[in-house]
C-alpha cells in the first residue's frame, strides 16, 4: 500500500468517475490545462479531453447556473469552486435552484452533481480563502453536504456523492489536501450519511468533521496521557446527520465536546449540540461544550494560530465536563461557553 | 477588429418590423430574415385568439379568488406566440412567470401552467415531457440553465435549440451576463429574448439602461443580436425564427430584443396607476399585435370571417375547461412535503414526516 | 393613541431618519414612485425627492455594491431587498464585504448601513418569497442582525439599526406587517443587544424572534387555560445576542423552548438551544426543545399550515418538558427532536 | 438609435496607439485624445522605473519568505503608473491584488502596500487618507464599490473622480455587467479600466469571451468605451487621462480595455510553463512598456542618461529601504482579533477574547 495525499484520492476519484460514467463533466476555473489550482483536476483534461474536463469563464454563478442546464440535459456535472469564499456569488443559483429544483418539479427533474468546495483554513491564505463556508449549505434543505477527513475517505465519499441521485455540496479541507495515509483507494457504494468513530473512549465523546478531525484525534491521545479515554466520531456526511452514531456515542459516554473549526455562533457546531441535548439530556452528565474558531472574519496568516481550536482549546473544554465535583476556580463566573 | 465582424453583430439601428400598426406590409425584409408564409401566419394569430382568451380567463380567476396571483402576457401576444411557434419538439424553452400564454401555446395543459399561481406546487407540469422548464420566478437565473441545456443538447449531436425568455428588468442581473457570455464561449444553441415591455413592476426603462437598445449588450459577448417591434407577429416570427435556425445549425447564441408592452397591472396585486398614466397605455393600445395581424390578413385575404369565429370558439372552449377545472380547491397531500426534498427522504424528513402524522391525527381526532 | 401597523412604523422610520439625517438614503428596486411593494417606502420620494428615496436597476449584488460605495462616501445607505431569497445574488457583497471592510481596515472604513429583508412566510406567497433567510446572516461575523415583532419595536430597532455604526441586516417578517398595535412610536436611542420579556412567567420560557413571537404569546396564553405559567423572551436581535436576558430567564424557569419559523437543521435555533444549555444546564430539567418548520424548502401556499409551526405545536413541545414523572407514550422512543 | 450615438459609444476598432514598439511616434491622435506633453511622459518613465524595481524587489521578497505571495505587475507598468498618473489629490483608486505597483505610484507607503501579502492585516493603509480602497480580492466587487462612491462624490458636488481597475477574467463576472449598468444609469464618474493581460491565471482570453474584444462591452449600458495598447504609456496617459476628465466633469462613465501581458506567472506560486509557452512570452518581452518609453524619450531628446541613473537611484533607494523593513517580522497582537469586527465588541466577543487572554498566559505560563 502506497501513502496517498488526500489531493491524490480526489483526483484518483474524479478520474475513475470520468472513466466510468461518460454522463460525468468536470469544469470550472482553472481545471484544464492548469489541473486546478490545487491540483485536484491534474491530468484529467490530459486524459480524457477537452470535452469532459474543461476551463469556463470567470464566473461562479455561471458555472453553477450551467451545470444545472447540463444536469437537466443528462450530465452529471462536478464542478470546482476555486475557493470556499469565491463560490458566494453563486450562492442563488446553489440555494434557489440546486437545492430545490427536484422538489419544484415534484421529482420529474433531478438535478444530481457535486459542487466540490475547497474550504476552511490553517494554510496561511488570506482572506477569502479561508472561510468555513459549510454553514450555509446545511442550513438550505434540499442540499446534501460531505467532507473527508481522511484520504481513503475523500475517495469513497467523493466517489458516492458523485452517484447520489441528490446535489452534494463537497467541502474539501484544504489544509488536509497533503495530508497522507497508506490505504488502498476503494469505494464500495455505501450511501451518503454515515458517521465513522474513529477512535473508541469511554470517558467522554469528541465529535468533529473535516478539518477539525485530525485537531480532535491528537487531543484524545493527549488527554490518554493523562488517563482520559475520548472517543472521536467523524461525522463525514454533515447532511443528512448520523443521529444514530452520535446519539449512541454520546448516551454511551455520558459527555460531550463539538470541536469545529468554524466560528462558533450559529455554526454547524450549535446544529450538533442542540441535537445531542435534546436526544442524549437524561445521559449527560455535563453540558455539551462547543469549541470553535471565534465569531471574527477569518484573520491574517500571522493570526490564525490564535484563531484555529487546536488541542488545548478542546483539552481545556474537555477540562470543563465536570469529572469531578471540585469546583475550577477558572470557570466559576460561567461567562465561557 | 475588422469592420464587417462588428457590424454582423450590431442590431439593426431601428426595430425589424414587418408589418405597419395598421397591418400594411412593411415593404422590404432586412437581409438574413425571411418574410413568414400566410400559413405561418395563420396558426399563430389562431394561437393568438386562444392565447388571449386564456389570458382574460385567468385575470377574471384572479377576482374569483381562484388563482393567488397571476402576471398578465396581454399585449406581449406576438412575443409569446412566435416564442412557440418557433419551437420544434425536440426545442426547450425557459420562460419566467410572465410567459404563461407561451406555454399554452406550446402545447402545456392551462391548468397545469396555473400550478404555481393557484398555490399548488411550484411547477405543475412534467418538464421533461413538454419540454418546458418551469416558470421561473429568480430573475435572469434561468438563462444559464438554458444556455447549459442547449450545451448539453450540442453535446450529444441533437439538432435542437433553445429559446430563453427574460423581462427587459431582469437584464440588469449579472447572471444575464453570465449567460450571454457562457452561450458564446461555449457556442451554444441558445436564443435569448428579452420581453421589453418598459418596466420592471414600476422601475421605466429609462432608470433601468441607459443603452441605445437593449440588443446592443450582444456585441460584447461577441453574440449576434436583433431588435425587433415586439408587436409584430411577422417579425418576430422572422427574426426569432432565423435565430433558433442559426442555432440549430451550430451558428451559436442569438439575443433579441423585442420592443412591446405590458398592456395590464404587473400582476392582479399591482396598480399600475401609482407610476405611469393612462395616456401612455392607450398610446401602446394602438399597437396592439392581435388586431394588426387580424388586419393583415383579412386584407390579404387570407382570413375570413369563419376563421375568427372558430379561433374565438376555440379559446371560449379552452376558457369554459379551465373555468371548470379551477373551480375546485386541488387536495394537497401535507404528508407530500416531504417526498421530493430528497430522492430518498433523509432519517431526520422521516422523523418529520411522523411528527407531522401525529399532528394531522390530533387536528383530527 | 393610533392603532399603528408594523408598515407604518416601519415608513415613519424611514421618514423621521431622512428627516433627521441628511447622510440617509433609501433605493432598492420599486422604493421609489411605487413606495416598495409592500408600500413600507410609500409617500418617501414625494417628500425627500428622487436624490434621497429612489429606485435602481434590477439587481441586487448592485444594490449592495453600490450601498458599500456610497457608504465609503460618507452616506448612510438604508437599502431594500425585495424579498428574502431575491437578497442571495447579493450574498457575496454582503458576507465578503459589508460584514468585513470595518474589520480589514483595522476601523479606517466603516460602512453602516441597513440592509432591509422582508422575510419568512405565512402570506400565501410563492416559493422564493416566504425563506427564512436570517440563519446566513447570523452565522456571518461582522452583521448585526435584528428583526422586530411589534410596530412599536419596528419603529424603534429600524432607527436603531440607522444609527448603529455596524452594517445592520433588518429583518422584516412579512406576515406581522399589517399587524397593529397602539402605540406612539418612540425611539430612544437605546443601543441594539436586548431581548425583551413578552410575558413573565415561571414554569417554562419560549424564546421566539419575528414572525414566531404572536405564535409563542398565543401558546402561552392556551397554557394559561391550562395552568402552565409560560415566560415569552422576544429576542429582537439576534446579533448581538442578549445572552443575559434569555440566560436569566431560562435558569429562572428551568424549561425551555425555542420557537423558530425556519427550517430547524441548522437554523438559528439551533443556536440558541446550544447557548442555553451551554449557560444553564444545571438549571434544566429537561432538555432544550427547539420547534420550527420543516427541514424542506418552503412549500407552497396550499400547504403552508402544515409546515409553519402553529400554537399546537408548540404546546406539543411544551408537553415534552418532563412536568410529571409519569411517562408520555407518544415519546418513548426519543426519536423525535 | 441614431448611428453617430452608436459610433460615440464603439472603441475604435484597434488599439488607441501613439508610440510605437520601436519607441518612434505613431502619427496623428484620435479625435478626442490628447498626446501627453513631454514632462508628462518624463514623471511616467521615472515612476516607471522605480515601479519596475519595487516589484523585482517583492518577488525577490517571495523567495527570501518575507512575503507570502505576489502577484507581479511586471509588463503591465505602462497601464498601472498611467492609473496613477491620471489621478488628482480627490480622486479614488479601486485595485485589485494585481495592481501594487500603480499603489506604490499614487504614493501609498510600499510597506503598508504589502501588508496583505506579507500575512498580516488585510489592508496595511488607510484608504481615505491615500484614497485607495483595499486591494480587492473577490473579483469584480470592487467595480460596485468604486461606482457607489463616485456616486458619492457626485451627490457631494466635487469635481473628482474614481479609477476601478479589473482583470480580463473578472469582467465575466456579474458584479461587472451591473457596475456597468449602475455606472452609466446614475451618470457616476468612474472610469474602468481593464487590464487585459490575456489570462486569469492559466484560462486564456479565448476561453474567456467571445467579444470583438472587451472593450466592446461598454456599448450594451450607453458606456462610451475605447481600447488601447496597454504598453503604450502615452497612449494610456491620453485615454485615461481624457476619461477621467470627462467623468470629472458629469460626461459619466467610460470603459477602457488596454491589451497588456502579464509577463510574470499569475504569482509566485504559480507555473505558468503549464498553460503558456516562452514562445508567447518572448513576442511580450519585445512589447515592452519600460524600454519603449524610454526610447521614445531619448529619441525626441528629452531623456539623458543622468535622468534614467537618477530614477533608477532612486528605485535602489526604494527597494532598499522596502528590504530592509520588511525583513523583521511584524508584531502581531493576538488580542487584536477582536478589535474591529463591529465598532465596539458584542459581549460574545468579549467573552471570547477572555478566552483567547487565558489560553495565551497558559501558553506562557
Ligand atoms: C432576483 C430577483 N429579484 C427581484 C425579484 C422581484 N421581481 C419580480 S418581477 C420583477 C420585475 C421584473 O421585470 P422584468 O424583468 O422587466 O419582467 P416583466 O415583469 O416586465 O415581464 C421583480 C423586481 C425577483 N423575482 N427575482
Ligand atoms: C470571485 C472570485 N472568484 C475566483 C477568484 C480566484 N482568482 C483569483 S485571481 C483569478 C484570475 C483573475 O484573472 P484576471 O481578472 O484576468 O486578473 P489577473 O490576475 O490576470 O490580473 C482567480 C480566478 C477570486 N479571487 N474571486
Ligand atoms: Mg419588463
Ligand atoms: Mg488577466
Amino acid at each position: 500500500m502506497a501513502a496517498t495525499s488526500m489531493a491524490q484520492a480526489l483526483n484518483a476519484a474524479l478520474r475513475d468517475a470520468l472513466s466510468e460514467n461518460e454522463r460525468v463533466l468536470v469544469f470550472g476555473e482553472d481545471v484544464g490545462q492548469l489541473g486546478g489550482v490545487f491540483r485536484i483536476t491534474d491530468g484529467l483534461t490530459a486524459q480524457f479531453g477537452e470535452q469532459r474536463c474543461f476551463d469556463t469563464p470567470l464566473a461562479e454563478a455561471g458555472i453553477v447556473g450551467y451545470a444545472v442546464g447540463l444536469a437537466m440535459g443528462g450530465f452529471l456535472p462536478v464542478v470546482e469552486m476555486q475557493f470556499d469564499a469565491f463560490a458566494y456569488p453563486a450562492f442563488e443559483q446553489i440555494a434557489s435552484h440546486v437545492a430545490k429544483i427536484r422538489n419544484r418539479t415534484r421529482g420529474a427533474l433531478s438535478i444530481p452533481m457535486v459542487i466540490r468546495v475547497p474550504y476552511a483554513g490553517g494554510i496561511g491564505g488570506v482572506e477569502h480563502h479561508c472561510d468555513s463556508s459549510e454553514v450555509y449549505y446545511v442550513a438550505t434543505p434540499g442540499l446534501k453536504v460531505v467532507t473527508p477527513a481522511t484520504p481513503a475517505d475523500a475517495y469513497t465519499l467523493l466517489r458516492a456523492a458523485i452517484d447520489d441521485p441528490d446535489p452534494v455540496v463537497f467541502m474539501e479541507p484544504k489544509k488536509l489536501y497533503w495530508s497522507k495515509e497508506d490505504t488502498e483507494l476503494r469505494y464500495d457504494s455505501e450511501p451518503l450519511g454515515r458517521a465513522a468513530i474513529r477512535r473508541s473512549g469511554k470517558d467522554a465523546t469528541l465529535i468533529a468533521y473535516g478539518p477539525s478531525v485530525p485537531v480532535a484525534m491528537q487531543a484524545a491521545k493527549v488527554a490518554a496521557e493523562d488517563g482520559l479515554d475520548l472517543e472521536v466520531v467523524d461525522l463525514r456526511s454533515l447532511v443528512p446527520f448520523d443521529d444514530e452514531t452520535v446519539t449512541a456515542s454520546v448516551r454511551r459516554t455520558g459527555r460531550c465536546v463539538v470541536v469545529q473549526e468554524a466560528q462558533g455562533f450559529a455554526g454547524f457546531g450549535a446544529e450538533v449540540a442542540a441535537r445531542v441535548q435534546e436526544r442524549c439530556f437524561h445521559s449527560l452528565s455535563a453540558p455539551v461544550i462547543r469549541v470553535g474558531g471565534f465569531d471574527i472574519p477569518y484573520p491574517p496568516p500571522m493570526l490564525e494560530h490564535s484563531h484555529l481550536p487546536g488541542v488545548d482549546r478542546v483539552l481545556d473544554a474537555v477540562d470543563r465536563l465536570q469529572f469531578s465535583d471540585e469546583p475550577d476556580g477558572r470557570y466559576l463566573t460561567g461567562v465561557r461557553a | 477588429m475588422s469592420d464587417s465582424v462588428v457590424q454582423d453583430l450590431l442590431p439593426s439601428p431601428t426595430p425589424v418590423r414587418l408589418l405597419a400598426e395598421d397591418g400594411t406590409t412593411v415593404e422590404g425584409c432586412p437581409t438574413g430574415y425571411e418574410r413568414p408564409t400566410v400559413p405561418q401566419l395563420l396558426a399563430a394569430h389562431r394561437k393568438m385568439v386562444i392565447g388571449r382568451r386564456f389570458d382574460a380567463q385567468a385575470t377574471a380567476l384572479t377576482k374569483q379568488g381562484r388563482l393567488a396571483v397571476y402576471p398578465s402576457s396581454h399585449g406581449q401576444e406576438a412575443c409569446q406566440i412566435a416564442a412557440a411557434e418557433v419551437l420544434g419538439p425536440g426545442d426547450w424553452l425557459f420562460p419566467t412567470y410572465r410567459d404563461s400564454v407561451a406555454l399554452v401555446a406550446r402545447g402545456v395543459d392551462p391548468v397545469e401552467v396555473l400550478t404555481l399561481l393557484r398555490g399548488d406546487w411550484h411547477c405543475g407540469y412534467d418538464p421533461k415531457a413538454v419540454r418546458v422548464a418551469p416558470q421561473c420566478t429568480p430573475l435572469a437565473t434561468q438563462v444559464l440553465h438554458a444556455t447549459g441545456l442547449a450545451s448539453a443538447m450540442r453535446r450529444k449531436g441533437e439538432n435542437t435549440a433553445v429559446l430563453a425568455l427574460i423581462g427587459d428588468g431582469a437584464t440588469s442581473e449579472g447572471d444575464f451576463h453570465e449567460a450571454l457570455n457562457f452561450a458564446a464561449v461555449f457556442n451554444a444553441p441558445v436564443v435569448f429574448l428579452v420581453q421589453n415591455n418598459g418596466y420592471a413592476i414600476s422601475v421605466p426603462l429609462s432608470k433601468q439602461s441607459a443603452a441605445p437598445s437593449l440588443a446592443y449588450k450582444g456585441i460584447g459577448y461577441g453574440v449576434r443580436s436583433e431588435q425587433v417591434d415586439g408587436n409584430d407577429t411577422a417579425a418576430m416570427l422572422a427574426v426569432l425564427g432565423t435565430a433558433m435556425d442559426r442555432a440549430r445549425s451550430g451558428g451559436g447564441p442569438f439575443l433579441v430584443e423585442a420592443h412591446t408592452y405590458r398592456l395590464e397591472a404587473h400582476t392582479n396585486a399591482d396598480d399600475a396607476t401609482r407610476y405611469r398614466d393612462q395616456e401612455e397605455v392607450r398610446g401602446w393600445l394602438a399597437a396592439d399585435p392581435l388586431p394588426r395581424l387580424e388586419k393583415h390578413l383579412r386584407d390579404v385575404g387570407a382570413l375570413t370571417d369563419e376563421d375568427v369565429r372558430a379561433a374565438q370558439e376555440e379559446g371560449e372552449r379552452l376558457a369554459a375547461d379551465l373555468r371548470q377545472r379551477m373551480n375546485a380547491d386541488p387536495h394537497l397531500d401535507p404528508m407530500s412535503l416531504f417526498d421530493h426534498v430528497y430522492a430518498v427522504p433523509t432519517p431526520q424528513l422521516a422523523e418529520q414526516r411522523d411528527l407531522l402524522a401525529t399532528e394531522l391525527k390530533a387536528q383530527e381526532g
